[in-house]
């Protein structure tokens, strides 16, 4: 069965190539089967791998699959070959899973939408780019993968195209993850050029043998690779793209740009762990990075009023979150928590989904309120959900990833107090906006009519990620609560566990219970603040501080206005100054000197004779002067 | 002067014989077929003399006269020329007012006088025969002596070629004073004296002959004359007379090295450069077909000048060459404005030849080859014949010469592709002249078609010519 | 003898075209398309035959040879010879020359057999160009193939195709007299030193040359070369002429025309100049970086669209001129497959916007607007090529473009890193076109028919194409590896001794940081 | 009589070339201009006179007699034309036939 490891991208992309080329002349439910269906089926086949693939010896190892080699020259020969390991099974799993579902949920979701076999064109191709992505065995390959999704981003984020702000949304996505992959591009020339391969695995034993740690090359190479994924991962100082992304249809939001594409860099940095150890300096900066991120990108979500925008910036402080553990050396906590988001932020972004269906396109947070009772399948899900993204401690799964994160954090060799300390005001700011979100939405007097409700097409999928997001936990317990290393353990053959020096394991459970701590603290604020006392609030918000420190929140703490003054004008004016291209100027002037040559010239012919005869006189003097006297 | 010597100089005799028998003719009838028949086969038969003098050449014929390679092959490229000016100049003479038939005896006397200069060794003769030549073709320009224009540029020439001959004298007199003999060969082996009225006498001479050939600081007459004479006859000046003399001046500097001296080298160069700067310039936003066409002819000679200052064996086939391509090209484009010019004005300005791709097609396609060929383009001879000039120039690292002829033939690409555009415009049919066709120009459009494979096939397989002319040219 | 009826054919065509074409305007167009698709099989015919080694016969990587007599008093031979690199770029040449009669089957109306007859001589023109191995048999069909180009902007052109078409014709004049001077003077000194003149190419790759005199002879070979692949300093006349030309126009300008250009470099330069082109590398390099930035800013600043595609043309050819420049293997064949792949994407560009153009009698990009909703197929494929263009993996573009700077950056990696900084501008602008042309809200009301079969499937056959060349570049690659073996064996025996410094001090960098026992098993020149 | 130095015989000739150019640039009518251009022939002559007398060589004198019948010629053809363009132009004024230009 694991010789049809290539059937996995190849459904999708079958499924993309019917609805592109015959799309437009299948009915509806043709289309929405072929769709949904050609990411179920391949969910399908991935489990049946995975339980063939866990069951076999090779789950220490990995298996690889050659399709067709793309190119050979001279050495340099990368083929389209999938390698199937337990790091890239779980990514597999996770993309065709909650893929499925986000389906199902926009069958009915894009039901009323005129291109509706675009869409599902897209989004099978994006399936089909993050699948070839994760599997893919080489950097080329993954190169290819990693390019596809940002181009399925570009597409579906700028679905609507009708209106300009999506198409521009989409184009500043596309431009932004653009510049992190050309950095990444540059770190693949590097690491050609100095290891002879681009074969993943190759790689890393080349990098290990040759590079000492904390190698000048080693350094360059992970920075480089960095970019690419800070890019796509929407972490600092390439992450105002991604709420901007929401312009596009909220089940895209909720694969694209929750799920699957951006949490590509956490997986371009687990694959290649080993480069990152060679290089510290690098590793110590993508901690850091990942902290910076979570602060700015939780205090921006606390100011936002529109409900997708709050997601979006938590996905980003999620991420962070990820990037703090792969940071510290934490490899498995960081996908751990990478799989436990995809649950509970897709089932958030759907659910948000299921609310804007429902109250005709209301995004705006403050003019929601008290949908508890109308929609009740939704409340509880999102509830659900919400919970386990504020980390709601002992019954949810996102207490259990964030706190293991937290506890490495604290304990690891490369991790640090201060690190710790960022990560805990991370999770309070994350349960105090996510509970100021549910407050305001679920509760409080009813402020829009709702005129639809979500169908059982788009609820099946928000209780079952509703259950996974709750149940997933449990495969990974801390050592003070009953200590299960199931998801570390099947990690356990591509990715090293975490170095812990002795002395720390005893502080685990304080930590734990400081962490439970601060998640039930940011919830009660956040009841007191946006549901019994909403004055409090507004009064600080009025004084002037508040105000400016709201608009700087509300602006994602100005980076865009940053980078619309740094780059964005100066390139526009150069180019629009330099339109006619000045170079032309000079080709002009030789032009404009031979005319008036002409124009002197010409005038010495008058027409008169005796001018004529003076031209000879003077010739003829020259002459017998120049032979004369030279 | 012995029997051999005396059949050496058949040619010029026979050609002689026609011009005196011509005159006889118009005396009897004053038919214009006839009188062009005539002219016609008197050139032919001054031509079939050439192959049979040839054998029993090089001949010194009186310290005056010298007929060798060298010189068969100019006579003959004269004749040639003078043969296809007739076949041009009958249909244009036949609907003009007048009486035509003085018209050929000029023509051939004017060909005489070429052929002199081409055949002279001696500076009396070279005087004579330029004389000769100058003074019929006064006549010529001013033949229909009731067109002002024709008039204008008859006394404008005449004034000014009596100026430049009498500074050829001069100087002439001066080289005399200075080496004691006018023979070519004499002062060459004198030369090496040098003194200072020996190098002024030589740049009065080239003052001369700078005239005669439109250079650079003489050319100002060109484009009035060009514009001013009745397009066959332009053909003639531009071709013939200026043929001549650059052979005898490449025979007086190649053969006899007299001007070997760095001055006069540096002089020539100086001419040339300018030549090709000012012929290119003057022509660039020029209106007048005619005047364009006479401002390009200052630049090819300015071109032709390169390959006699890179001087060497080389120079001789790359001059003869370049002059036959430049004949070749030169009376077909003025062959075509022949044609085109109807009796009350020339075709000059260049409406005239707007759309005339789709008016005329045929006309067009020579016209267009004759301006690609001047402009150097590959598949006509003035590609090969430029390849030939540069390829002189490169040979004598001449780097400023060949500098200055990259980029002003790249000038002169300029209006002679305006040219060829506004031939190919797409206008609206207006009511062009009335297209008349005149009598006879069977005749005219046979000698275009002639010319135009005949640039074809030197331009796309020149070998079987280039290898005839390192045969024949040589002293 | 193949080889010379692959450039009679089109030259025949295009005068029976011509003579047909004087009554009615169907006839010349069929005969054209007759005439290109023959041209296309015999190419074809000829991959297939060299790539099953049928061919081999002659030494590789020469893989045929056709020489006669022409003027043998100056040296001068009629003689033409087909390598990999030739055979693909005639296969290009070919490919785009039935797109090119295709598209211009409804945009041209008036003197259509003549405008058929300029067509199919610009490409006889340009594969005499491809197959010509005696310089003055090149510099022939060099100047052979701007005269019709310059009647097809001139006569069939747009608003001031005027000027576009003389500029066009005195910048490439200028370049090829430079170049006639250089191809003299290496013929004198070659003659001086071995007594034999000849022009033949394989007799003139061994003359030794001084440096000082090689390097002028170079840059004379340099400056036509760099005019007709437009190297920044001399692109200006690119934007006209694409600007004024009609669609076939374009196609084989931006397609082929440039394209002669890049083989100049490859086939003249590195082969006949080594020591000089090595010293050069750096400068030629900082040219094609140079091309690459000023390209794409230009190209972002324009309001027409046809501009707009001819600046991308000038961005991505600065690859093939970094890419010919780095000394390195795969930069090489990278640049090779770039210019296929620009050929191909860039034609497809222009024939988009010219099918455009006919429909909405405009190029300008303010007033086009949300078409994407009135012509949605034109649209898809707009995206396609843009794509392309932007370097997308999975199309050709990126191949030829990631294979450039692979090797750049052995060679140089700073340059390759700015270079790859030119990826994002190169998004920038093809987004910004898609932006404002196809997507946002339609503008104006138009009722324009969407593209017709005949259309689609052109469009469509030049995807596939681009696709295949991204997805399986194998065979094309095989085909071209002999052929610059072959001139990388000449270039390098010169280009060793004077390694570009960056490389030396690349190699410290990584010794002197206690490398351990591997010596670097470089990729490209395997040593 | 002791012979005068052909310096000096070239000396005059000179002088008399440089008045007859003179006199063709300054004078305006035809008829004077073909006058001084018959100076300027004569003073070449005279200067060939000169040099054959140097070189006690007839050359000098026959040259003479060439120059005059050819200026004679010119002068014969040179005067029907000024008859001509005086019946065209109303003038002798050479300035008046400045038609073409440019």
């Amino acid at each position: 069965m694991i010789d049809l490891l290539w059937l996995i991208p190849a459904l999708p992309f079958a499924g993309f190539l019917v609805l592109i080329l015959a799309g437009s002349r299948l009915p509806r439910i043709v289309v929405a089967v072929l769709g949904a269906g050609s990411v179920g089926f391949s969910a399908v086949v991935a489990c049946l791998i995975g339980i063939e693939f866990i069951s076999s010896p090779l789950v220490k190892t990995s298996f690889t699959r050659t399709v067709w080699t793309w190119m050979s020259f001279e050495g340099f020969s990368p083929s389209t070959s999938f390698c199937l390991d337990s790091l890239s099974l779980l990514m597999v799993l996770v993309v065709t899973v909650v893929g499925f579902l986000i389906h199902l949920y926009s069958v009915e979701f894009m039901a009323d939408d005129d291109a509706y076999h675009r869409y599902f064109a897209y989004m099978n191709l994006f399936v089909t780019a993050m699948l070839v992505l994760v599997l893919a065995d080489n950097l080329m390959l993954l190169y290819l993968g990693w390019e596809g999704v940002g181009l399925c981003s570009y597409l579906l984020i700028g679905f609507w195209y009708k209106d300009p702000v999506n198409a521009r949304a989409a184009m500043k996505a596309f431009v932004m993850t653009r510049i992190g992959d050309t950095g990444m591009i540059v770190g693949l020339f590097l690491l050609y050029n100095s290891l002879g391969t681009l074969e993943i695995h190759e790689l890393m034993v080349r990098a290990v043998r040759d590079w000492p740690v904390g190698s000048v090359m080693a350094t360059v190479a992970a920075a480089l690779l960095l970019c690419g994924a800070l890019g796509k991962s929407a972490q600092l100082p390439l992450q105002t793209w991604l709420p901007d992304a929401m312009a596009g249809p909220t089940p895209v939001s909720a694969l694209i740009h929750a799920a699957t594409m951006v949490t590509a860099g956490v997986y371009l940095i687990a694959r290649t762990h080993e480069l990152f150890a060679l290089a510290p300096a690098v590793q110590a900066a993508v901690a850091v990075i990942g902290v910076a991120t979570l602060l700015v990108a939780g205090f921006s979500a606390l100011a936002q009023q529109d409900l997708k925008r709050v997601l979006a910036y938590s996905t980003i402080s999620q991420i962070g979150y990820m990037f703090l553990a792969l940071g510290v050396g934490a490899w498995s906590a960081a996908m751990f928590h990478f799989a436990i988001h995809a649950f509970f932020k897709s089932l958030l972004f759907l659910g948000a989904g299921a609310i804007i269906m429902s109250t005709h396109h209301e995004q705006n947070m403050f003019r929601l309120g008290g949908l508890r009772t109308q929609l009740p399948v939704t409340f509880w899900t999102f509830l659900a959900g919400a919970a386990s993204l504020a980390a709601l401690p002992l019954i949810t799964s996102g207490f259990y990833s964030k706190d293991a994160i937290l506890w490495y954090a604290w304990s690891s060799e490369k991790g640090s107090v201060w690190l710790w300390l960022g990560g805990v005001a991370g999770a309070l700011l994350t349960s105090i906006y996510t509970f100021r979100m549910v407050f305001l939405i679920f509760f409080g007097e009813a402020r829009t009519k709702v005129y639809k409700r979500p169908g059982t097409a788009m609820l099946v999928p928000l209780i079952v990620l509703a259950v996974l997001s709750m149940v997933a936990g449990f495969i990974e317990l801390p050592h003070t609560l009953g200590d299960v290393r199931l998801f570390s353990g099947y990690l356990g053959a591509v990715l090293p566990p975490v170095p812990i020096p002795p002395g720390q394991a005893s502080l685990e459970g304080i930590l734990g219970i400081v962490a439970a701590a601060v998640s039930v603290v940011g919830i009660c604020l956040a009841y007191l603040l946006f549901l019994k006392v909403p004055q409090i609030a507004d009064r600080a918000a009025s004084t002037l501080a508040g105000r400016a420190l709201h608009r700087l929140w509300l602006e994602g703490c100005g980076f865009d206005w940053l980078y619309q003054r740094l780059l964005v004008f100066p390139f526009v004016t150069i180019a629009r100054i330099n339109r006619s291209d000045f170079i032309d100027f000079f080709y002009q002037l030789a032009a404009f000197l031979a005319e008036g040559l002409h124009q002197g010239l010409s005038a010495t012919q008058t027409g008169r004779t005796r001018h004529y005869a003076v031209g000879i006189g003077v010739g003829a003097l020259i002459i017998i002067g120049m032979a004369v006297w030279l | 002067m012995n029997a051999v010597q005396l059949f050496a100089l058949t040619p010029l005799i026979v050609l002689s014989a026609s011009s005196v028998v011509l005159m006889l003719l118009i005396a009897f009838s004053r038919r214009h077929v006839t009188v062009a028949f005539m002219t016609a086969a008197g050139l032919l038969a001054t031509f079939l003399c050439l192959p049979a003098v040839y054998p029993d050449l090089p001949q010194q014929v009186t310290p005056l006269i010298v007929l060798d390679g060298y010189a068969v092959f100019f006579i003959g490229l004269t004749l040639a020329a003078a043969f296809a000016l007739v076949l041009i100049s009958y249909p244009y003479l036949q609907n003009r007012p007048g009486r035509p038939e003085e018209y050929y005896l000029l023509l051939l006397l004017a060909s005489l006088g070429a052929a002199v200069v081409a055949a002279s060794s001696h500076f009396a003769a070279f005087y004579i025969g330029l004389e000769i030549l100058s003074v019929s073709l006064y006549a010529m320009i001013a033949y229909e002596r009731w067109s002002l224009m024709r008039l204008e540029a008859g006394v404008k020439y005449l004034i000014l070629a009596a100026v430049s001959s009498a500074f050829l004298l001069f100087g002439i007199a001066l080289i005399y004073a200075q080496f004691g003999s006018m023979e070519f060969s004499a002062i060459a082996a004198r030369a090496a004296e040098g003194g200072i009225t020996a190098l002024v006498g030589s740049a009065m001479v080239l003052v001369g002959v700078g005239f005669k050939l439109a250079l650079a600081p003489f050319h100002m007459w060109t484009a009035d004359v060009y514009e001013g004479a009745p397009p066959p006859v332009t053909a003639y000046i531009a071709t013939v007379s200026k043929g001549a003399v650059f052979a005898l001046l490449l025979r007086y500097v190649n053969q006899y090295d007299v001007l070997a001296s760095p001055q006069v080298l540096l002089v020539l160069t100086a001419v040339a450069v300018a030549s090709m700067v000012v012929g290119n310039l003057l022509a660039l936003m020029q209106n007048n077909v005619k005047r364009i066409l006479a401002y390009s002819s200052i630049a090819h000679l300015g071109y032709l000048l390169v390959a006699l200052v890179a001087g060497g064996a080389l120079a001789l086939t790359v001059v003869s060459y370049y002059l036959v391509a430049y004949f070749v090209t030169t009376i077909a484009a003025f062959g075509v404005i022949a044609v085109l010019s109807t009796s009350e004005r020339d075709a000059a300005p260049i409406d005239d030849y707007r759309g005339l791709a789709w008016r005329r097609p045929w006309l067009a396609g020579v016209f267009t080859a004759m301006l690609l060929s001047l402009a150097g383009i590959p598949l006509t001879a003035g590609f090969i014949g430029k390849f030939y000039v540069v390829a002189s120039g490169v040979s004598s690292a001449l780097w400023l010469l060949v500098a200055t002829l990259a980029i002003t033939s790249v000038i002169g690409l300029f209006y002679y592709l305006r040219l060829v555009a506004a031939m190919f415009e797409q206008v609206e049919t207006h009511a062009t002249a009335a297209r008349e066709e005149p009598v006879g120009s069977f005749a005219a459009t046979a000698v275009l078609a002639v010319l135009t494979l005949l640039l074809v096939v030197l331009g796309a397989y020149p070998a079987p010519f280039i290898r005839l002319i390192a045969a024949t040219v040589s002293f | 003898m193949i080889l010379v009826w692959l450039i009679v054919i089109p030259l025949a065509a295009g005068v029976l075209a011509w003579v047909v074409g004087r009554g009615d305007s169907v006839w010349p167009r069929w005969t054209a398309l007759a005439a290109m698709v023959l041209e296309f099989v015999l190419a074809v015919w000829l991959w297939v035959d060299s790539a099953s080694g049928a061919l081999a016969t002659t030494k590789l990587p020469w893989l045929l040879h056709a020489r006669y007599e022409w003027i043998p008093e100056l040296g001068i031979g009629f003689s033409l010879a087909m390598d990999g690199l030739s055979l693909v770029l005639v296969v290009l040449s070919a490919f785009l020359g039935i797109v090119s009669v295709v598209c211009s089957w409804s945009e041209i109306e008036e003197q259509v057999g003549f405008f058929h007859f300029n067509l199919l001589a610009t490409v006889a023109g340009i594969i005499g160009v491809f197959l010509a191995t005696d310089l003055i048999l090149f510099y022939f069909f060099w100047e052979i193939m701007l005269v019709p180009m310059y009647l097809l902007i001139r006569i069939w052109g747009h608003e001031n195709r005027a000027y576009a078409a003389i500029k066009f014709f005195l910048f490439t004049q200028a370049g090829a007299l430079a170049m006639l001077v250089a191809i003299l003077a290496l013929y004198f000194l070659h003659g001086q030193q071995t007594g034999t003149y000849t022009f033949d190419y394989f007799q003139l790759i061994g003359t030794t040359l001084n440096p000082a005199a090689s390097m002028l002879i170079m840059l004379g070979f340099f400056a036509a070369f760099a005019v007709k692949l437009p190297a920044v300093p001399f692109h200006t006349w690119l934007p006209d002429a694409h600007t004024e030309a009609p669609t076939a126009g374009s196609v084989i300008l931006a397609g082929l025309l440039l394209k002669t250009g890049g083989y100049g470099l490859i086939r003249f330069i590195l082969p006949l100049f080594p020591g000089s082109a090595a010293a050069f590398a750096n400068a030629g390099m900082a040219l094609g970086v140079v091309g690459i930035i000023y390209g794409a800013i230009l190209a972002f600043a324009q309001t027409d669209l046809k501009r707009l595609v001819a600046y991308t043309s000038i961005s991505h050819l600065g690859f093939v001129l970094l890419g010919v420049f780095s000394f390195n293997g795969m930069a090489l064949q990278g640049a090779v497959i770039q210019m296929v792949c620009h050929g191909i994407s860039t034609g497809a560009l222009f024939v988009l916007v010219g099918l455009l153009q006919e429909r909405i009698h405009t190029r300008d990009l303010d007033q086009m607007g949300g078409l994407w909703s009135t012509v949605p197929r034109m649209g898809g494929m707009a995206l396609v090529f843009a794509l392309a263009s932007l370097g997308l993996p999975g199309f050709g573009n990126f191949i030829g473009e990631f294979l450039v700077l692979m090797g750049t950056f052995h060679t140089n990696h700073w340059m390759a890193a700015v270079a790859a900084g030119g990826l994002v501008l190169a998004c920038v602008y093809a987004l910004w076109m898609m932006l404002r042309g196809f997507f946002g809200a339609a503008t104006q009301e138009r009722n324009i028919s969407d593209l017709s079969a005949r259309e689609m499937l052109v469009m469509a056959v030049m995807a596939a194409a681009i696709f295949w060349l991204g997805v399986f570049p194998q065979p094309t690659i095989d085909v071209t590896v002999p052929a610059l073996d072959g001139v990388r064996k000449v270039a390098r025996l010169a280009g060793e001794e004077s390694r570009t410094p960056d490389v030396a001090k690349f190699q410290q960098l990584k010794t002197g940081l206690g490398r351990t026992t591997k010596p670097m098993q470089g990729p490209g020149e395997n040593r | 009589m002791a012979s005068v130095p052909m310096e000096h015989g070239l000396l005059l000739a000179g002088i008399l070339f440089g008045l007859g150019f003179l006199g063709v640039l300054v004078r305006r009518n035809i008829v004077f201009m073909l006058m001084c251009v018959e100076i300027m022939l004569n003073a070449a002559a005279l200067a060939f006179v000169a040099a054959g007398s140097r070189w006690a060589q007839p050359d000098g004198q026959v040259m003479f007699i060439f120059i005059l019948t050819v200026a004679a010629a010119e002068v014969a053809v040179g005067l029907a034309l000024v008859l001509q363009f005086y019946r065209g132009f109303r003038t002798v004024d050479m300035d008046a036939a400045d038609r073409m230009r440019g």
